[in-house]
């Protein structure tokens, strides 16, 4: 067995003539030598250890964005027929209102936790931790696994509850009781359990890949590699990894509760109720408690999707145009921010819950404050723009639609998220065109960013740009035309939820507006198998792309091989010597220094000391 | 596991610090005990149960965790996430109270 | 096409759409302008902010698309803009919340004089009740949910017996005359919105939930269930009627009362046993 | 346990330390092995689940109208013709306190390689548990017997029951996962697996007694948990 790892070297203190720099002082280039010795890694051999079974991040982390792309297809076929029934009541025959309301829940649950957060996280953050941070892989490789399989099968029984008797719950993304699991409400029973168990699964495995992405980025970065030299990228992925650890906790206690109260018939979130003239089982309960546990990780997990976007948006952007990302340690303290606030502001989502009235005032105050630090972001990310050199790609207009669609949503977050203003709207459309615009969208343009941004590092071809565009531009324009008037249909106050709008004098009117909207639905959503025909034909028949194309700073980039082996580095780690971020630096030959660039060998140009 | 040459390094403590705080986490068990032995009631129990506890958990934390040997970047990264869990106990506290309120008051009392 | 332009196109057509949008706000019909007042002040800040940040998203893409001899700017930092930034901003956000928590005092502190009506609400429907001539209502109990006592009123509470029970989905209110709803559900959540008066709260079981309006519109309302409760959920609809001070009157007569109720139904009764008896 | 030394790197004390550490490159936590850092951020995590059990309860105790039982007096035990409060919690917590004794003795021994006495008290802690379980498992049989279900309670509020079977459930798994663990490490321990460096049987990872502080870790937070569980649930 010895044969399947490395032998440990250890990386002893180099001298500055080792490290690369040949001229220039010592001094000037040195970096502490290594406090550990290199990491011990399993090779796999056969088929199923190297591609299945596998131990090594950036495998797991294709397998996870694989299967979350794979959930997230269905969650858009389910929208698609939402937007049917919305648009063209009565046209599909099969539709009742249990379907309908089925296919809002599973829909709902599926981008949320299974798409977005598996993807930023999993996908995303097992690929890039390692190789922007400079590790051979996550520091625990086999743990890593599990949490791929774990969420494999978190997949699997939330999708069996689609054959189970009743189908899968219907009960609405936030799984409020009693209605989730009283008659009435479709897939209350299997459907129900299966949906707690399924998300049972999902924090468990989710918890392993956690611990690995923030031990890997608090303790086995490389040499010269400090917080603060780290990209976005790693910073939005970590603190989000953070907010995942202490946030999803509550979710597994509601989920587990709720289970009891189904199986047990105990009487958590169960009042005395009252069915069909029966009196139940069950008393003294408090549904409200559950929609606190909700919410105290339901707020948390908005910004487990919206940091790594956030990271993400500002390495892109800075790459794009050329320029430092403007205010780099405005935008770690923002994200850090961010995330420690999101735990202190779960209630805005309970105005009109009938919780206790004084706590408007409370979360009110808290989730405005949470404006300030996302509006700094934004405008950090513009200026970097400002007087930069901007290549307009594809991956450029994809930031470019981020930073419309986000602000926004943004915007109408700030709408919801001042009780007064609340009131009117909660519960209507109008929050549904927020949170689609602020957290569908606006991640989803990050994710296609990123995709085309990091594919010649993954696959070592780069993307075809003409077929990016029509991507994008559908993409983005149908999208805003889908979110945007809707916000104009919570104005007129039609709630959201509804089956059918029936016959209200004012809802009427917006029947036409419905029409639109699912056009422009269906559009947008064959928009998206535009990517998958592109991956296809890239794969086929796409130009390389050789080492480091986009001309990046930052490590994933600098790898000895295209695409990266197991390992990362081949024999010997990259030392970093300064940020991911020094572009166009005035004296330097090319408009870029990497991070492994040793001082000395930019003795002459004006870079500022990071 | 990575190889930490560094452990051989790292200096144990005498085993009378262990057995001292073994000693003093009996003794304040049998203390919270003897709050329900005597029956105290109303702020005197609450603020004892409360003393006692933390003081267990402080010396299990500090000591057989170690964490009073742990340098402070650990033991901060470790308890400041729990002034999130302060506001979740501290709002659940008015929360319950207003509950019970209308409970009382609408289906007892009379509005 | 230059992206910049598309883009500009769209933040100019959403500029043109919100201006000659045909779907607004209904007309409000209760004292809750002032949230149609934060709202619209909210609209011009946001709205100001989010255009000024995408035009000027738009100059950059013009101004700074890629030359091959053009360097970017090299500036980590500029701690004076983002000082500034920082400030405004705050001073912006201030400026939205200060108002919205003044309004909310005045949503949760319940004028003295309102009316109290219990809204009853279950799958899927509402019925009413509004206190009799001593101004208080009953307590309730769902266990005492049956056919003779169909809003579970306790018995032996005196409050309870003049209460006068509409066992429909449509209630009338007095005009310009404040009114506490206290929402109460039997099974699941349930919220009683209706759009023109702006309020709207959950009904939760096992708690009772409230808060208060002063209709200021006579005329004839939709209620909506705004909190989903089961596939009934969009069907759930109530009606409401705002009249003036003598057509309400009129109408509070014609109503039955919980004592009236239980007569009726216990000579009901009688007459059943006097038909057997014959 | 005290700081390590690390070449070319300067430690310092207090908040400025933690300052200069999370500054550094490599490492934020200087000389706390990966395992030992994941298990800390693991029962952070851990500690958010029981915090949201404990608040639920609270939130369930203290908004019901009906009377909650009195701790004291259920869980109180006859013996020998008196009745005494809390006695079977109280040995619980003498026995869980013990292990808990036994296994900061057990990672002391570790470090110092003493293999003999390391894998002993290991055993003594795995016993404690066991111990500690057995006595959870007739505290429950000892209330179903009484008629408590975690849908209905004899002595008041129906909440009462299900919080205690959840919680001291969910406690008691964590106590009967660590038995295990416990007589896994007590055999390799004795096997001498962390002398010589053995590979792992899943992860395939080389032993060391770095392990045994880990699985102490896990072990006095599982101490740690009962001693809120007792102050929140027992003496409430």
């Amino acid at each position: 067995m010895s044969e399947d790892f490395n032998n440990n070297k250890i990386i002893h203190a180099q001298s500055s003539e080792t490290i690369g720099g040949a001229s220039g002082s010592p001094d000037m280039d040195y970096v502490r030598p290594a406090e550990t010795g290199d990491q011990d890694l399993y090779h796999g051999h056969s088929f199923i250890t190297k591609w299945i079974f596998c131990q090594d991040a950036k495998v797991i982390g294709v397998q996870y964005f694989l299967l979350a792309t794979f959930t997230g297809i269905i969650g858009l076929i389910l929208s698609w027929l939402m937007r049917l029934q919305l648009g063209f009541p009565g046209l599909a025959g099969f539709m009742t209102a249990e379907h309908y309301y089925q296919f809002v829940t599973m829909h709902g649950m599926i981008m949320v936790v299974y798409f977005l957060t598996a993807l930023f996280l999993g996908g995303f953050g097992n690929y890039l931790i390692p190789l922007m941070c400079g590790a051979r892989d996550m520091v625990f490789p086999y743990l890593n696994m599990i949490s791929f399989w774990m969420f494999f099968i978190a997949v699997g029984v939330l999708l069996a509850s689609f054959f189970v008797p009743g189908g899968p719950t219907g009960s609405g993304w936030t799984l409020y009781p009693p209605q989730s699991i009283l008659e009435g409400t479709p897939g209350s029973g299997w459907g129900i359990l299966l949906m707690c168990l399924s998300l049972i699964l999902f924090v468990a495995g989710f918890t392993m890949g956690g611990l690995n992405y923030l031990i890997t980025v608090l303790q086995a970065r490389t040499r010269g590699m400090t917080l603060m030299r780290m990209p976005l990228t790693v910073w939005g992925i970590f603190t989000a990894t953070v907010l995942a650890m202490l946030a999803f906790p509550a979710l597994l206690v509601g989920s587990l509760m709720m289970s009891l109260d189904k199986v047990l018939g105990t009487s958590f979130f169960m009042p005395t109720i009252l069915k069909a003239g029966e009196v139940l089982e069950y008393g003294g309960g408090s549904p409200i408690l559950f929609q606190h546990l909700f919410w105290f990780f339901g707020h948390p997990e908005v910004y487990i999707v919206a940091l790594p976007a956030f990271g993400i948006i500002s390495d892109l952007i800075s790459v794009h145009a050329r320029k430092n990302i403007f205010g780099y340690r405005m935008m770690v303290w923002a994200i850090v921010g961010i995330g420690a606030l999101s735990f202190f502001v779960w209630a805005h989502h309970m105005y009109v819950s009938g919780m206790n009235p004084w706590f408007g005032f409370f979360f009110a105050t808290t989730t405005l404050i949470i404006a300030v630090p996302t509006a700094m972001k934004v405008y950090n990310w513009i200026l970097t723009l400002w007087r930069g050199n901007i290549r307009l790609n594809t991956v450029m207009l994809w930031c470019l639609g981020f930073i419309v669609t986000f602000v926004n949503g943004g915007i109408t977050g700030i709408f919801l998220g001042n009780v007064t203003v609340d009131v009117p709207l909660s519960d209507t459309y109008f929050v549904i065109a927020h949170f689609h615009m602020v957290m569908g969208i606006a991640p989803l343009m990050v994710i296609m960013g990123a995709v085309y941004h990091w594919f010649p590092l993954v696959a070592g071809k780069f993307l075809d740009e003409k077929l990016g565009k029509w991507h994008f531009w559908l993409t983005f324009l149908g999208a805003y035309s889908i979110y945007f008037p809707m916000h104009y249909l919570g104005f007129i106050g039609v709630p959201r939820r509804y089956f059918e709008m029936y016959d209200s004098p004012y809802v009427t009117s917006a029947v036409g507006m419905n029409e639109f909207i699912s056009i422009a639905a269906f559009i947008v959503g064959a928009a998206q198998f535009i990517l998958i025909f592109n991956i296809i034909k890239t794969l086929k028949t796409g130009k390389p792309a050789g080492h480091n194309p986009w001309k990046a700073c930052s490590l994933e980039w600098l790898t000895p091989s295209v695409p990266p082996e197991h390992g990362n580095w081949g024999d010997r780690l990259p030392v970093v010597h300064r940020w991911a971020y020094d572009y166009s630096v005035p004296g330097a030959k090319e408009d870029f220094i990497t991070q492994t660039t040793p001082p000395s060998e930019v003795a002459n140009t004006e870079v500022e000391k990071t | 596991m990575n190889e930490t040459n560094k452990k051989e390094e790292t200096t144990t403590h005498k085993i009378g610090i262990y057995l001292w705080i073994w000693g003093l986490l009996f003794v304040l068990s049998f203390f919270s005990y003897m709050v329900d032995w005597y029956q105290f009631q109303g702020l005197l129990r609450w603020s004892l149960i409360l003393i006692f506890m933390f003081l267990k958990a402080g010396l299990i934390m500090a000591f057989f965790m170690h964490l009073f040997w742990e340098r402070y970047a650990l033991v901060n990264v470790l308890l400041w996430p729990m002034t999130a869990i302060a506001c979740f106990i501290f709002l659940m506290v008015a929360e319950f109270k207003y509950t019970l309120f209308t409970r009382l008051l609408y289906f007892f009392v009379g509005g | 096409m230059h992206p910049g332009i598309i883009f500009f196109l769209v933040i100019l057509g959403s500029l043109l759409f919100h201006i000659f949008t045909p779907w607004y706000w209904t007309d409000i019909a209760s004292n809750w302008g002032s949230m149609d007042d934060t709202i619209t002040l909210t609209f011009w800040v946001g709205g100001g902010v989010f255009i000024a940040v995408c035009l000027f998203m738009i100059y950059c893409v013009f101004k700074f698309s890629y030359k091959e001899d053009r360097k970017a700017e090299y500036k980590p930092e500029d701690k004076k803009l983002e000082k500034i930034l920082t400030w405004a901003t705050t001073l912006g956000v201030v400026a939205l919340l200060a108002p919205g928590l003044v309004i909310w005092n005045q949503y949760v502190n319940v004028p003295k004089n309102a009316i109290e009506i219990d809204v009853m609400a279950w799958q899927w429907g509402w019925q009413y009740r509004l206190p009799g001539k001593d101004g208080k209502l009953g307590t309730t109990k769902v266990i005492n949910i049956n056919d003779e006592n169909p809003f579970g009123i306790i018995l032996e509470d005196p409050n309870g017996k003049d209460d006068i029970l509409i066992q429909s989905d449509t209630i009338h209110l007095k005009n310009n005359k404040p009114v506490k709803i206290l929402l109460r559900s039997v099974d699941v959540l349930h919220n009683w919105y209706v759009p023109q008066f702006r309020a709207k709260m959950d009904a939760v079981p096992g708690v009772i939930t409230y808060y208060w309006f002063e209709p200021n519109k006579v005329g004839e309302y939709e209620v909506l269930c705004a909190e989903y409760c089961g596939v009934g959920h969009y069907a759930m609809r109530g009606r409401v009627f705002v009249k003036n001070e003598e057509d309400y009157a009129k109408w509070l007569d014609e109503q039955e009362t919980f004592s009236d109720l239980v007569a009726k139904q216990k000579k009901l009764e009688f007459n059943k046993t006097e038909l057997a008896k014959k | 346990m005290s700081d390590p030394k690390i070449e070319g790197y300067q430690f310092k004390p207090g908040f400025s330390g933690m300052a200069h550490d999370t500054a550094s490159d490599q490492t934020m936590f200087k000389g706390v092995h990966w395992g030992k850092a994941m298990m800390w951020i693991f029962l952070l995590s851990d500690t958010f689940i029981f915090s949201c059990f404990l608040i639920s309860y609270m939130k369930g105790r203290g908004s019901t109208p009906v009377e909650w039982p009195n701790p004291s007096e259920v869980f109180g035990l006859h013996v020998f013709g008196v009745d005494v409060p809390l006695l079977l919690i109280a040995i619980m917590t003498f026995v869980l306190i013990t292990s808990s004794g036994t296994m900061a003795l057990a990672v002391k021994y570790g470090y110092e390689k003493n293999k003999k006495m390391c894998g002993w008290l290991i055993l003594a802690t795995a016993i404690g548990g066991l111990t500690f379980v057995g006595m959870q498992a007739f505290e429950w049989s000892k209330l179903i017997h009484e008629g408590v279900r975690p849908w209905e309670n004899p002595f008041g509020a129906p909440q009462f029951g299900s919080f205690f079977f959840m919680i001291t459930g969910f406690h008691g798994t964590h106590v009967s996962i660590g038995v295990i663990f416990l007589f896994i490490y007590a055999y390799k321990t004795f096997a001498g697996h962390y002398d010589e460096k053995k590979r792992g049987w899943f992860t395939s990872m080389k032993g060391d007694y770095v392990e045994i502080e880990i699985l102490g870790l896990y072990w006095h937070f599982v101490d740690l948990v009962w001693v809120f569980i007792f102050a929140f649930f027992y003496l409430w």
